[in-house]
C-alpha cells in the first residue's frame, strides 16, 4: 500500500543484491536507526533504559548468534547460556589481568574465547546430530556452569563465583549513565546485525542453509559439513559470547554464574523460536517479545487493580511462555518474522490479496 | 574396599532411578518420535500432585489412614497424569504430525515451562513431602567379608526394588500386550500403522499416560527421599546423558545406561571430584555419554541411522 | 546435426556390492561411462539404481568393489572430493534446499568456486562483493538456460513440481560438471514437463558436451535419448548396450513384464 | 524534416553519448546500452551487412521480439540506405514467403532458433535468401546452413571491414537523404495477399516528431518495448519517436516476465491496443474477487467514487472539496497502489489505438488516474492522425487532427487525410496504391465517421463495410457492423463478435465469448464446464449474452442514425476465433466475409429461423497440428427496442 516499487528497476547486481532493495524499505530503516540513536536516548527514561531497552539490546545480539546456529545452520543448542558465561568470565579476566585493556578489546576477546569453546563443543555435531547433539550442548551448559563455580581462577579467587566491574570507559568517555550504556549496546547491535546479515546472504550463508535444510545435498555439491558446522558454531559463539560480555559489564555491572544458567538457554532458544528461526530480523522480534512479555505480565494486575503475588505471577509467566512456543510451533513454525514478511508482502501487493 | 563398595551401591541406587526416568524418555520416543524433555517437569507435576493429594483427601473425606491417603492419593496422581497425557495429545501432538524431531523437541521445552507454571500453581511452589512409608534407617552387608562391612540404605534398596519390578512390567508390557506390539508397530513406522488401522492418537495418550505414571513412580521415590520442590524437575536433566548413553530407541539401554552414569557419576565425585573442586557429578554424567557418542553416534543400543536420498 | 563424438571412458564403477545390515542393495555390478554419451540406468522400482549413484557420489559406502573416476581408482567415494572432480548429481525425489529461493539453490551450486574468507564476507569487502556477483551472472545464464527467469526469487518449495526439477537440474549445472547424475529427472512429470526436461538434458548435453548418466525406471524416454543403457533388476545387472539391443535382451522384457511397466 | 534515423542515432551518441538509449533485461538486470555503445554496434553490423553485399535499396528482413541487437539491425541498414523490413514473429513459416519474395529479400537478421527454423523452412521458395544472421545462438550450435551464421560473426567481419574502410559509414549514412525509403510494413489485409507500406524517412520522422512535439515528450521518457517490431504502433513508439526523442527504450527479458518487467521499469509513456487495457482489467477484476470482504468493499467504494469524479478530475473540470479529499483519500487505499502494482505509477502518458476502445474501460483507467488517451492513424498514414489532447478524452471519440494534418469527409461518409506521414505507395502495387492516394495526395483511410461539434473525430464503422438493411423493419436503414461488434465486445463475457445484416432483414451475430471472464463467472456459480465448447453452449451463458446484446440493442435504439443495426438473433460460436485458422489478422480485426463464407451453414440457421444447428470445423493447434471441432449449436434470439426518433 505504502510502497510504489515502478522505476526501481536494478541495472547491476551489487544494487539488486543489497540489503534492502526497496527505496521504501532503506528509507524506513534509516528513520529506525535515527530514532534508536537519537529519539530513544532523548525520550526514554532511566527506567525504561535499564529495564527494558538495554536487557532487549544485549538479548537480541545473543539471540542473533543464536539464531545463526539453529535457525541457519539447523544445529540446536540448549547451551547458550554458557557461552554467554565464558564471553563474560573471559571478558572478565582479560579486564582484570590485563590492565589498561580497553573495555571494547576485553569484550572481543571474551567472545573469542567464547568461540574456541563453541569450536569444542561443536565437534561432536560431525558425528552426531539432531536430538543428540542437543543433548550434547547440554553438556557445555553444566560444565561452564560448574567450572564458573568452582575454577577459582577463572572468578578471579572471588569466593561464590560473583564478580563485578566499575568504572568501564570507552576510548576515555565514561560509560556509567544508563543512556552511555544504551548507545554502547546499541552501537554493538547494529554493527553485528549487519556483519550477521552480511554472512547469511553470502557464500557461508547459503552453506548453513544448504546443511540446514538437506544435509545430504549439500554434501554432494561439495559443500563440507565440518566446515560449514563448525563454524556456524564459531560464528554463533562470538556473537553470544560478546553478547554475554555486555550481559555482564554493562547490564548487571556484577554477576555470578547463575546469571548464564540453562534458563538463559532456554529463554534465548525461545526468543529464536518466537521472533523466528533464520531469520535476523526475527532475533529482534524475539528479544522484544520476551523482553517485553513479563514486564507487561506483572503490571497487568496492578494496571486492572487485581493484586496477585509475585511468585503466582512469575508461574503465569511460566504458563503463557510455554504455551505460547507451543502455539507459534504449530501456527507459526517461523515465528514473528514470518508474520512481519506476509504483512510487508500483503502492502507490497495492495490491493490485491495476493 | 567396602567404601567402594558403599559408593558403588549408593551409585546402583540412583542410577535405578535414573533408568526410570529414562525410561520415560525412551517410551514416548519410541511411540511418537518425541524427545520429551518434558519428562522432568512430569515427575515434578506427579510428586506435587500426589504430595497434595496426600494431604487434601484425608481433610475433604476427614478421615486418617495413611495407607488410604496414600492409595488415594497416588490413584489421583495417576488420573491427573492421563488427563495431562490427554490434553498433551489433543492440543499439540495430533497437531505436529510428521514435523521434524527438532521442532517435536522444542515443542515438549514449551510444555515443560507450561508444566512447572501450571503445577506450582494448581499445587504450590513451597517444599512438600510424600511418605510411603518406607523405612529410612541404614542395613549393613556382608559384615562376613569386611569389618564394619557395607553401608546400604534401606530406602534406597525398597526403591531400587520398586523401580526394577515396574521396568520388568514395562518391559512385559512391551513385549507380549497387544497395546505393546501396536507400540513397537508405530515406533517403526507412523504412516504403515496408521495405514493397518493402529489408532494414533489412541496410541499416544496411552504412552504419555504411562510416562505418566513412570514419571509418577519416579516422582514419589525422589520425593520421599529429598522432598517435593520445584528442584525435582531437574532430575530429568540428569537422565538425559542416560538416554543418549543407551540409545533413545532401546528400553534395555536405558536401563544399562542408567545404572553406567548412576556408578560413573558417584564414583568419578569421590575419586576424580576433589582434584577439579568436587561438585563434578553435574557434568561428568554428559561428557561421559559425549565422549562415548563420538566413537558410537547412536548410542549403545540405538539403531543405525541411514540416508535415504 | 553434427554428430557428437563419444570419448573415452571416463567413470567406471568394478564389482560394486552394497548391503544394509542383512539388505542386499547392489550385488557386483560393473559398468562404464565414457566421455560426452548419455548412459543410462534403467530398472524397475526398488532395482538399486539410486543406491548406484549414492555409491558414485560417496553418499553411501559400498563393502566391496572399487570406482574409478577420470583414472583415478577409489575404494570409498568422498562426496567433496567426487564433486571437485566435475561430478554433479540431481535427485529423485528433489533434495532441494526448500528455505532458500532459487538462486540461492542454483548459488549454493557454485560453492566450490568461492574464494572469499569468512572476513571478506562479513564486512562484504570488494573480493567478496565481486564474487557474489561473478557468480551470480554465471547462475543466471543458467536460469536464462532453463528458462525460469520468472520465479528467480520465488522459495522454491512454492514452485510447481515440474520446475523445482529443473532447479534441481540447475543447482547441478552451477557445478560446471563433466560427468552429470540424474536420478529420474522425469519422475512424476507430465507429457509435456517431459519433453521440456528431455530437451534440456539434450541441451546440456550437447551445449556443454557432459557426460550424462541417466536414471529412469520407465523405459519409453530413455531409449529416445540415451546412447547406452545399464540395467538393473534387484539390484544385479541384468543387461547392458545399446537401446536396441536391451530392448531385445530376454531378461529385461521378462524383468519388465514382470514389474508392471 | 531533412534528417535521418541513423542522423538522428549519431547526434544523441554525439550529444549524450554516455546516456541510456536502450535496455534489456537480461541475466536478471537491465543490461543498458548507451547511445554511444548503439553508435558503434550499428557502426559494425552496418559494416558487415555491407560487406555480405547489401546494397542500397535492398530489403534485410528482421524478425524477433523486442531486442536492442534486432533494433541496432534496422539502424544498419538504413545507414547503409538499405531497406529493413520487420515481419511479425509469431507468425506461421508460409506467411513469410510473400513478403520476402515479394521484395527479392537477400538478407534477414533473426532473433533465435525459433525464427531460424521458420526461415530454413520455406528457404525452398524463396531462393533469393541468401544471408540468415541469429542473434541467440542456443539450440543453432550444430547447423550446417549455407549463409546460416551468428550475428556475432557479422560484427567480426564488420570491425574488419570498417577497419579498412574507416570513412565508409559515415559516407553511406550522409547519403541517404530524408525522402529516401526508411522502411517497409506489411500490413496484413482483410483479404488477399499483404501489402507492403513504404514510408520514408521524412514521413516516419515528421510523424513522428508532431506526435512528441503534442505531448511535450522528453528524452527523459522510459518506453517499454513489448510489441510486435513489425507493427507500425510499436514501431512508431519505440522506434521513430525514440529516435526523434533519445528516450530510453526497454525491453523484456521474455515474453512469459512481461507483467514483472512492466513493474520494474515503470514507463512514463505508455502504449497499447484495447485488448491489452482490457486483459489487465479483466485480472484486476478477478484477483480483487479472492480479497476478503472489507477490502472488496473498500474497493468497490473508491472504484464507485473514481467513476463519479476521476474523469472529471482528469480534464480538470471543477469538483467539490469533499470529493477532492475523498478522492485522496482513494489515492491513498486504491488507486495510487493499484496503479503501482499495475506498473503505471509514472505514465504520464498513455495511448490506445488499433480498434475502438470500451468505454467502462477507457474511463476505468482515466478515473484512477492514468492520462489514457486515444489516437487515430494506421500504417499507411504512420499512426498520427488525430490525438487526444490532455483534459479532452472521450471514450467515442478520437481526438483533433494534429499539426501537418488536413481531414475531410466525401460524401461517402469515408473519412478523407492530408498529411507529411502519407505512405509513399504499396510496394509494387501500383494499382492498389492509386485506389488509396488520390493525384491530390489524400488518402482514402476507408473509414467511415465524421467531426463532431468539438471539432473532435468520431469513427463509426469501416466505410466499405457500411451497409443498408434490406426489409424488414429497419428497411433502408444504415447498418454499421464494426460499430455493433464493438459496442459487444465491451462486454467483458464478449471476446470476439461478428454482426451480419447488410443486405438483410435483420441483424444477426456470431459471438465469441471470453473464456477467462466467462469461465470465472461460471466458477461463481460453481456451473462446472468441460473446456470452450462445452461452456459456450450453456444455457446460462446463453441468457448472460442475451442480457449484454439486449443491452446494446437499448443503447442502439437511441441514436436514430444506428438504430437498425440492432441484433435480433445470435449464436456462440463452438471455437475461438483464431489467427491461425484465417479468421482474424494478425493484429485480431475479424475477417468478416472469410467467416462468412466458412460459416455458410450457420448464417443460414441464423437467417432460417432455426433453434439450433450442428457443426464441425477443422482447427490448426499452435504446434501446427490440426483437428476438428464439432457441436451443436444453440441459436437465441434478442428484444429489438423501436428507434427513440427523439434522439437524432
Amino acid at each position: 500500500m505504502l510502497y510504489r516499487e515502478n522505476g526501481q528497476f536494478k541495472s547491476s547486481y551489487r544494487t539488486d543484491q543489497q540489503i534492502f532493495p526497496i527505496l521504501q524499505d532503506r528509507v524506513a530503516i534509516g528513520l529506525l536507526l535515527a530514532a534508536a540513536f537519537v529519539l530513544v536516548p532523548l525520550l526514554a527514561s532511566n527506567y525504561l533504559l535499564t529495564a527494558i531497552f538495554i536487557p532487549f539490546l544485549i538479548l537480541s545480539l545473543a539471540a542473533l548468534g543464536l539464531n545463526i546456529l539453529v535457525g541457519y545452520c539447523g544445529q540446536i543448542s540448549l547451551g547458550t547460556g554458557a557461552f554467554m558465561a565464558v564471553g563474560a568470565y573471559a571478558a572478565y579476566n582479560f579486564q582484570v589481568r590485563i590492565d589498561g585493556m580497553p573495555l571494547v578489546a576485553a569484550l572481543l576477546l571474551g567472545g573469542v574465547a567464547s568461540t574456541v569453546v563453541g569450536v569444542l563443543f561443536g565437534i561432536p555435531s560431525l558425528r552426531i546430530k539432531g536430538l543428540y547433539l542437543a543433548v550434547a550442548t547440554l553438556a557445555a551448559q553444566f560444565f561452564v556452569d560448574w567450572a564458573c563455580l568452582r575454577l577459582k581462577w577463572v572468578t578471579n579467587d572471588s569466593s561464590s563465583g560473583s564478580v563485578s566491574v566499575a568504572g568501564l570507559n570507552v576510548f576515555g568517555l565514561p560509560l556509567t549513565t544508563p543512556v552511555q550504556k544504551y548507545v554502547f549496546a546499541l552501537a554493538f547491535l547494529a554493527v553485528f546485525a549487519l556483519l550477521a546479515k552480511n554472512l547469511v546472504r553470502g557464500a557461508i550463508g547459503r552453506e548453513w542453509m544448504a546443511i540446514r535444510d538437506m544435509d545430504v545435498a549439500a554434501a554432494v555439491i561439495g559443500i563440507r559439513p565440518v566446515y560449514a558446522k563448525l563454524t556456524a558454531f564459531a560464528v554463533s559463539s562470538f556473537i553470544v559470547g560478546v553478547a554475554g560480555g555486555l550481559w555482564g559489564f554493562v547490564h548487571l555491572g556484577s554477576w555470578e554464574p547463575a546469571a548464564f544458567n540453562i534458563d538463559r538457554s532456554f529463554q534465548l532458544l525461545f526468543m529464536v523460536i518466537i521472533g523466528g528461526l533464520g531469520s535476523i530480523m526475527g532475533s529482534f522480534f524475539g528479544a522484544a517479545f520476551i523482553v517485553v512479555l513479563p514486564i507487561i505480565l506483572d503490571g497487568l494486575p496492578y494496571w486492572f487493580g487485581i493484586p496477585i503475588d509475585t511468585a503466582l505471577a512469575s508461574h503465569l509467566t511460566f504458563m503463557i511462555f510455554g504455551a505460547l512456543i507451543v502455539f507459534f510451533l504449530i501456527v507459526e513454525p517461523h515465528g514473528i518474522a514470518r508474520l512481519w514478511s506476509t504483512a510487508k508482502e500483503k502492502l507490497r501487493l495492495w490491493p490485491f490479496p495476493h | 574396599m567396602a567404601f567402594f563398595l558403599e559408593t558403588l551401591f549408593g551409585g546402583l541406587m540412583v542410577g535405578m532411578l535414573y533408568s526410570l526416568i529414562a525410561l520415560g524418555f525412551v517410551l514416548i520416543y519410541k511411540a511418537s518420535g518425541v524427545f520429551n524433555f518434558a519428562q522432568g517437569a512430569m515427575v515434578l507435576f506427579a510428586a506435587l500432585a500426589m504430595a497434595r493429594f496426600y494431604e487434601w483427601i484425608p481433610k475433604w473425606f476427614g478421615f486418617d489412614n495413611k495407607i488410604l491417603a496414600n492409595v488415594l492419593a497416588f490413584a489421583a496422581a495417576v488420573l491427573v497424569m492421563i488427563c495431562v497425557a490427554w490434553v498433551i495429545e489433543r492440543l499439540v501432538l495430533r497437531h505436529l504430525v510428521n514435523q521434524e524431531h527438532i521442532t517435536l523437541l522444542m515443542a515438549t521445552l514449551g510444555i515443560t515451562y507450561f508444566l512447572e507454571g501450571f503445577g506450582q500453581t494448581l499445587f504450590g511452589s513451597d517444599i512438600y513431602k510424600i511418605d510411603v512409608g518406607m523405612p529410612k534407617d541404614p542395613i549393613f552387608v556382608l559384615e562376613g567379608m569386611f569389618q564394619g562391612g557395607v553401608l546400604i540404605n534401606k530406602e534406597d534398596l525398597y526403591a531400587a526394588g520398586v523401580a526394577a519390578v515396574l521396568v520388568a512390567l514395562l518391559a512385559l508390557f512391551f513385549q507380549k500386550t497387544a497395546t505393546g506390539r501396536a507400540l513397537r508397530a508405530v515406533a517403526d513406522d507412523h504412516q504403515a500403522a496408521q495405514s493397518i488401522g493402529i489408532p494414533l492418537g489412541r496410541i499416544w495418550i496411552i504412552v504419555w499416560s504411562v510416562a505418566g505414571f513412570v514419571a509418577l513412580v519416579a516422582g514419589v521415590i525422589w520425593g520421599s527421599k529429598l522432598g517435593v520442590q520445584f528442584s525435582l524437575s531437574l532430575v530429568a536433566l540428569k537422565a538425559l546423558p542416560v538416554v543418549i548413553l543407551g540409545g533413545l530407541t532401546s528400553v534395555p539401554g536405558a536401563i544399562i545406561g542408567g545404572l553406567i552414569i548412576g556408578m560413573g557419576e558417584k564414583l568419578s565425585e569421590i575419586y576424580v571430584g576433589p582434584m577439579l573442586g568436587g561438585g563434578i557429578e553435574i557434568w561428568f554424567a554428559y561428557v561421559l555419554a559425549l565422549v562415548f557418542l563420538l566413537f558410537r553416534p547412536q548410542g549403545l543400543f540405538g539403531e543405525k541411522i541411514i540416508d535415504r536420498v | 546435426m553434427s554428430p557428437r563424438k563419444i570419448g573415452e571412458v571416463i567413470l567406471e564403477v568394478n564389482n560394486i556390492s552394497l548391503a544394509f545390515g542383512g539388505v542386499k542393495a547392489l550385488t557386483d555390478i560393473s559398468f562404464d561411462v565414457r566421455e560426452h554419451e548419455i548412459r543410462a540406468i534403467i530398472g524397475p522400482n526398488g532395482a538399486g539404481k539410486s543406491s548406484m549413484l549414492n555409491c558414485i557420489n560417496g553418499v553411501y559406502q559400498p563393502q566391496v568393489g572399487s570406482i574409478s573416476l577420470r583414472g583415478q581408482v577409489f575404494k570409498h567415494m568422498n562426496s567433496r572430493d567426487v564433486a571437485l572432480m566435475g561430478v554433479a548429481r540431481t535427485f529423485q525425489n528433489l533434495a532441494l534446499f526448500k528455505g532458500m529461493s532459487v538462486l540461492d539453490n542454483i548459488m549454493a551450486g557454485r560453492n566450490l568456486k568461492m574464494r572469499a574468507n569468512i572476513f571478506q564476507q562479513a564486512l562484504r569487502l570488494g573480493a567478496a562483493q565481486r564474487e557474489e556477483a561473478e557468480q551470480r551472472l554465471f547462475v543466471e545464464r543458467i536460469v536464462d538456460f532453463l528458462e525460469i527467469q520468472p520465479y528467480r526469487k520465488t522459495a522454491v518449495g512454492k514452485m510447481p513440481y515440474g520446475l523445482q526439477k529443473r532447479v534441481d537440474l540447475g543447482r547441478a549445472l552451477a557445478m560446471e560438471p563433466q560427468v552429470l547424475l540424474l536420478d529420474e529427472p522425469m519422475a512424476g512429470m507430465n507429457v509435456e514437463e517431459k519433453q521440456d526436461m528431455s530437451r534440456f538434458i539434450l541441451d546440456v548435453n550437447d551445449e556443454f558436451g557432459t557426460t550424462i548418466v541417466l536414471i529412469e525406471h520407465d523405459m519409453g524416454v530413455v531409449m529416445d535419448i540415451s546412447d547406452r543403457v545399464v540395467v538393473l533388476d534387484y539390484g544385479k545387472k541384468i543387461g547392458d548396450g545399446t537401446p536396441i539391443e536391451v530392448r531385445s535382451n530376454p531378461d529385461v522384457i521378462s524383468a519388465y513384464l514382470g514389474t508392471s511397466h | 524534416m531533412t534528417t535521418t534515423f541513423p542522423r538522428l542515432m549519431l547526434d544523441h551518441a554525439g550529444k549524450r553519448p554516455g546516456a541510456a538509449a536502450l535496455r534489456e533485461k537480461e541475466f536478471g538486470i537491465w543490461q543498458t546500452l548507451t547511445w554511444a555503445a548503439l553508435a558503434a554496434l550499428v557502426r559494425d553490423m552496418a559494416g558487415g551487412l555491407a560487406q555480405a553485399g547489401l546494397q542500397r535499396g535492398q530489403h534485410l528482413v528482421v524478425i524477433g521480439e523486442n531486442r536492442p541487437r534486432l533494433y541496432a539491425a534496422m539502424l544498419a541498414a538504413q545507414s547503409l540506405g538499405a531497406v529493413p523490413v520487420p515481419l511479425y514473429q509469431d507468425a506461421a513459416a508460409t506467411e513469410f514467403v510473400f513478403p520476402i519474395t515479394n521484395a527479392e529479400v537477400a538478407f534477414a537478421i533473426v532473433e533465435d532458433q525459433e525464427q531460424v527454423d521458420k526461415l530454413l523452412e520455406v528457404r525452398g521458395t524463396c531462393a533469393g535468401l541468401a544471408h540468415i544472421w541469429f542473434d541467440d545462438p542456443r539450440g543453432l550450435r550444430h547447423y550446417a546452413e549455407p549463409g546460416l551464421a551468428p550475428l556475432d560473426t557479422l560484427l567480426e567481419a564488420g570491425r574488419a571491414f570498417n577497419a579498412q574502410h574507416p570513412a565508409f559509414f559515415d559516407a553511406e549514412v550522409a547519403k541517404t537523404t530524408a525522402d529516401d525509403v526508411a522502411a517497409m510494413f506489411f500490413t496484413s489485409g482483410t483479404t488477399g495477399n499483404p501489402k507492403g507500406v513504404v514510408h520514408t524517412h521524412a514521413s516516419l520522422i515528421d510523424r513522428a516528431q508532431a506526435g512528441a512535439t503534442f505531448d511535450k515528450l522528453t528524452s527523459a521518457e522510459e518506453v517499454l518495448a513489448y510489441m510486435p517490431p513489425a507493427w507500425i504502433g510499436q514501431n512508431i513508439f519505440s522506434y521513430a519517436q525514440w529516435l526523434v526523442c533519445g528516450y530510453v527504450v526497454n525491453c523484456p527479458e521474455s515474453p512469459s516476465t512481461v507483467a514483472i518487467d512492466l513493474n520494474e521499469i515503470g514507463p512514463t509513456y505508455y502504449f497499447a491496443p484495447p485488448r491489452v487495457f482490457e486483459g489487465l482489467l479483466t485480472t484486476v477484476m478477478i484477483r480483487m474477487e479472492d480479497a476478503g470482504a472489507i477490502k472488496r468493499g473498500m474497493f468497490h467504494h473508491f472504484m464507485a467514487l473514481a467513476r463519479r469524479v476521476g474523469p472529471k478530475l482528469m480534464d480538470g473540470k471543477p469538483v467539490s472539496v469533499i470529493d477532492k479529499l475523498h478522492y485522496a483519500l482513494g489515492q491513498l487505499c486504491v488507486y495510487g497502489p493499484l496503479r503501482n502494482t499495475l506498473g503505471f505509477s509514472r505514465v504520464r502518458v498513455a495511448y490506445t489505438a488499433g480498434e475502438a476502445i470500451g468505454p467502462d474501460l477507457f474511463t476505468f483507467y482515466r478515473s484512477i488516474g492514468i492520462n489514457l488517451k486515444q489516437l487515430y492513424g494506421s500504417t499507411e498514414t504512420a499512426v498520427f492522425v488525430c490525438l487526444q489532447p490532455d483534459h479532452e478524452a472521450h471514450a467515442d471519440t478520437v481526438g483533433v487532427p494534429i499539426a501537418g494534418v488536413q481531414i475531410k469527409v466525401i460524401d461517402s461518409g469515408e473519412i478523407m487525410v492530408k498529411s507529411p506521414g502519407l505512405l509513399r505507395e504499396y510496394y509494387k502495387n501500383p494499382a492498389a496504391t492509386a485506389e488509396v492516394l488520390t493525384p491530390e495526395g489524400w488518402y482514402h483511410t476507408g473509414d467511415a465517421g465524421f467531426i463532431d461539434a468539438g471539432g473532435h473525430l468520431k469513427i463509426i464503422d469501416r466505410a466499405k463495410d457500411v451497409g443498408r438493411m434490406m426489409g424488414g423493419a429497419f428497411d433502408g436503414a444504415m447498418f454499421a457492423p464494426k460499430y455493433v461488434e464493438n459496442k459487444l465486445k465491451f462486454f467483458p463475457f464478449i471476446k470476439e463478435a461478428v454482426a451480419f445484416g447488410d443486405k438483410r432483414e435483420k441483424v444477426c451475430a456470431f459471438i465469441n465469448i471470453d473464456i477467462e471472464a466467462v469461465g470465472n463467472w461460471a466458477e461463481r456459480r460453481n456451473l462446472p464446464y468441460a473446456g470452450y465448447t462445452d461452456l459456450a453452449q450453456k444455457p446460462e451463458v446463453y441468457e448472460l449474452i442475451r442480457e449484454c446484446v439486449e443491452k446494446v440493442n437499448a443503447d442502439l435504439a437511441t441514436d436514430a442514425m444506428l438504430a437498425g443495426s440492432q441484433v435480433s438473433r445470435f449464436l456462440v460460436l463452438h471455437k475461438e476465433l483464431d489467427a491461425d485458422d484465417g479468421e482474424l489478422t494478425r493484429t485480431r480485426k475479424v475477417r468478416r466475409g472469410f467467416i462468412a463464407d466458412r460459416y455458410q451453414v450457420l448464417l443460414g440457421a441464423l437467417y432460417g429461423g432455426k433453434a439450433s444447428q450442428y457443426i464441425e470445423t477443422a482447427v490448426k493447434f499452435e504446434d501446427g497440428r490440426t483437428g476438428m471441432v464439432a457441436a451443436d449449436l444453440k441459436i437465441f434470439d434478442a428484444k429489438v427496442f423501436p428507434a427513440v426518433k427523439a434522439a437524432a
